[in-house]
């Protein structure tokens, strides 16, 4: 086994072993900071596959905000833990799915083990009709240009997750601001952090942003980390969730599809098809789309971690 | 071993871990969290596709990493969506369970 | 140089490790995330040193963005789900 | 010149794995919640500030530098919230001390 081997062994077996202990600790508290921690060392497993890309969305969304709703949502429900515990499925059920799951790990490591060689790949296309956008990461031209509709059609998905939590408000308070307001200690340690840290974080954000039309990077990584800003200057009660009835945070919504649709339409009427750049403006429209779903994405990210309207004022 | 095979075969036991949680934990955020492990899982396999494609001077094959980025964002979404609807019960009914007995009548029974 | 940083990141690995250890034995919810913490900040070496052994300089970029974010899970931690900063009001005993 | 500059970063990064390891056992050894926050604080600081220093000479340009100053930067910030924040949940949780 080369040094390699050993090391990508070792964080397999970390990853593994911290999966099995979310799933059976105790306390589902416990097994959200195992989810933490999981979302920490995910990242290193992309990098080591190559896939920096998909490493830095991973850092965002495992190790970032995917982590706090869990650990949130754990901490509310603490309460009603023992009594839900106590219905736990009997001896047979346990035992089924335990072989279920097997069979279906046993037979995933079979196809593992039986990949097809050589492998298939479209990395030779990709950079072939990489000089059609002028963007040098291949992974922002997939995303932006060959499989333009996967990109747009998750982010009405992400809006569709954003209406579906606020549709769960009661009546009387539709319109008004996400979750509870979050007390306020200016001098305390929170805002502290919050001055500090924010304006490095819409930099490094804006950075990501950027670096994504040739580096690693682009807007859903750039918006994640605007999001978790946002998000944390909520927490530290320096300023409050919008009423979500505003005009200003529903366009913001919108900006980044909307953006894209007109786009791609525009490419239906001058083009050849929806969604196709004209060839001149391929690179300028793209950069465009992408600040568009920046906003975008910090938007409804921060608003989807923030759940559904609590209070009127 | 290459790290697609090492990594691969991470991917297949953390989709049979995520799928046993899914089905055998009676709490539905233990069930969001397992599902969460069943998609990194799901993931990891297209990060050991893309590996393998790896060609023309490219660390791997561009669409399954984009693929998986799109994948992410939709996970996070359904999470979010699934972790509002499970406060959303509790503050509506007192309880987190998806099971017809409600638990705080019958706290005792364990094999209800 | 190369070997070193091998050398380096092998070791902090390890380290990572046997950092597991206190996120499953615990006793309490502080030292859970510190273990985290700690995760997190030796996640952030070894990508630093992945980033120098294999040449992909843009491994420093998903430091910085980890470096940004380790923070928010124990905000959240300590927070509670309330909107104190101390939690007031949730039980946060647990025995070892 | 660059023998010195890998003596520099051959000495920086050994010493930041050396706090590591002593982050690390203090973790796992030291009796109660608030010893091992002194041990975390540790690895955190120094382990990885000596790592980004010993990483330094390495850098390929003025901005990869720089970006390595702002992972040390955010991470120190980082560690000192953080450890305010887990003393705090550490007093509420157990006895003192």
């Amino acid at each position: 086994m080369t040094i390699a081997t050993t090391y990508e062994v070792l964080l397999a077996v970390m990853v593994l072993g911290l999966a099995v202990w979310i799933v059976a600790a105790r306390e589902t508290f416990a097994a959200a900071e195992g989810f933490v921690a999981y979302g920490l060392l995910l990242p290193l497993i992309w990098v080591r596959l190559g896939s920096v890309d998909v490493a830095l969305a991973e850092a965002a969304i495992g190790g970032g905000l995917g982590g706090v709703l869990l650990l949130s949502a754990a901490a509310r429900l603490r309460s009603t833990e023992m009594a839900v515990a106590a219905a736990r499925p009997g001896r047979t059920l346990h035992l089924t799915a335990a072989i279920f799951s097997a069979i279906v790990a046993l037979s995933l490591v079979a196809v593992v083990l039986f990949l097809p060689e050589p492998a298939p790949t479209l990395a030779p296309t990709a950079v072939e009709n990489s000089a059609a956008t002028g963007l040098g990461n291949p992974v922002t031209n997939v995303l932006m240009a060959f499989r333009a509709m996967d990109t747009l059609l998750e982010k009405v998905v992400l809006l569709l997750a954003l209406v579906g939590i606020w549709s769960l408000a009661p009546e009387q308070l539709w319109g008004g601001r996400p979750g509870p307001r979050h007390e306020a200690d200016p001098r305390g340690v929170l805002a502290f952090l919050a001055r500090l840290l924010c304006p490095l974080g819409i930099v490094i954000g804006l950075y990501v942003l950027w670096a994504g039309a040739d580096y690693p990077g682009g807007a859903f990584q750039g918006g994640t980390i605007l999001a978790a800003m946002w998000l944390l200057v909520m927490m530290a009660g320096l300023t409050d969730a919008p009423e979500i009835i505003r005009r200003w945070v529903r366009l913001t919504l919108v900006a980044g599809p909307g953006v894209f649709l007109v786009v791609g339409l525009g490419g239906l009427l001058l083009g050849n098809a929806f969604l196709a750049y004209p060839a001149a403006y391929a690179k300028p429209l793209i950069v465009a789309i992408e600040i568009a779903m920046t906003l975008t994405v910090a938007a409804t990210l921060g608003l989807l971690m923030a759940g559904p309207p609590e209070r009127r004022v | 071993m290459s790290a697609a095979i090492v990594f691969g075969l991470c991917a297949a036991v953390a989709v049979g871990l995520g799928l046993y949680g899914l089905i055998t934990d009676p709490q539905p955020l233990r069930k969001i969290l397992a599902f969460n492990i069943l998609g990194s899982g799901a993931f990891l396999f297209f990060g050991v596709v893309a590996r393998r494609g790896a060609a023309v001077g490219l660390g791997g094959d561009p669409v399954p990493q984009a693929l998986v980025i799109t994948g992410i964002v939709v996970a996070f979404a359904a999470t979010a969506l699934a972790v509002a609807l499970l406060l959303r019960l509790f503050e509506a009914t007192g309880a987190a369970t998806l099971s017809w007995d409600r638990p705080l009548d019958a706290p005792d029974d364990p094999d209800a | 140089m190369t070997e070193f940083f091998t050398g380096a990141l092998g070791f902090i690995l390890v380290m990572l490790a046997l950092s597991l250890v206190r996120v499953l034995r615990g006793p309490n919810d502080a030292d859970r995330m510190m273990a985290a913490q700690l995760i997190g900040t030796g996640g952030i070496a070894a990508l630093l040193l992945l980033g120098a052994v294999t040449d992909l300089p843009a491994a420093v970029d998903v430091a910085l963005t980890i470096a940004l974010l380790a923070t928010f899970a124990s905000i959240a931690m300590v927070k509670k789900g309330s909107p104190r900063l101390d939690g007031v009001g949730q039980d946060s005993t647990e025995g070892p | 010149m660059s023998v010195a500059l890998d003596v520099v970063t051959i000495v920086a990064v050994s010493g930041g794995a050396f706090f590591f390891l002593a982050g690390t056992i203090g973790l796992l050894r030291f009796p109660d919640t608030l010893t091992r926050l002194h041990a975390l604080t540790k690895a955190d600081n120094l382990g990885l500030g000596l790592i980004v220093l010993g990483l330094l000479p390495q850098a390929a340009s003025v901005r990869d530098g720089l970006k390595l100053l702002a992972v040390w930067f955010l991470v120190l910030l980082a560690g000192a919230t953080v450890s305010q924040l887990i003393a705090r949940v550490a007093r509420q949780d157990g006895p003192p001390g």
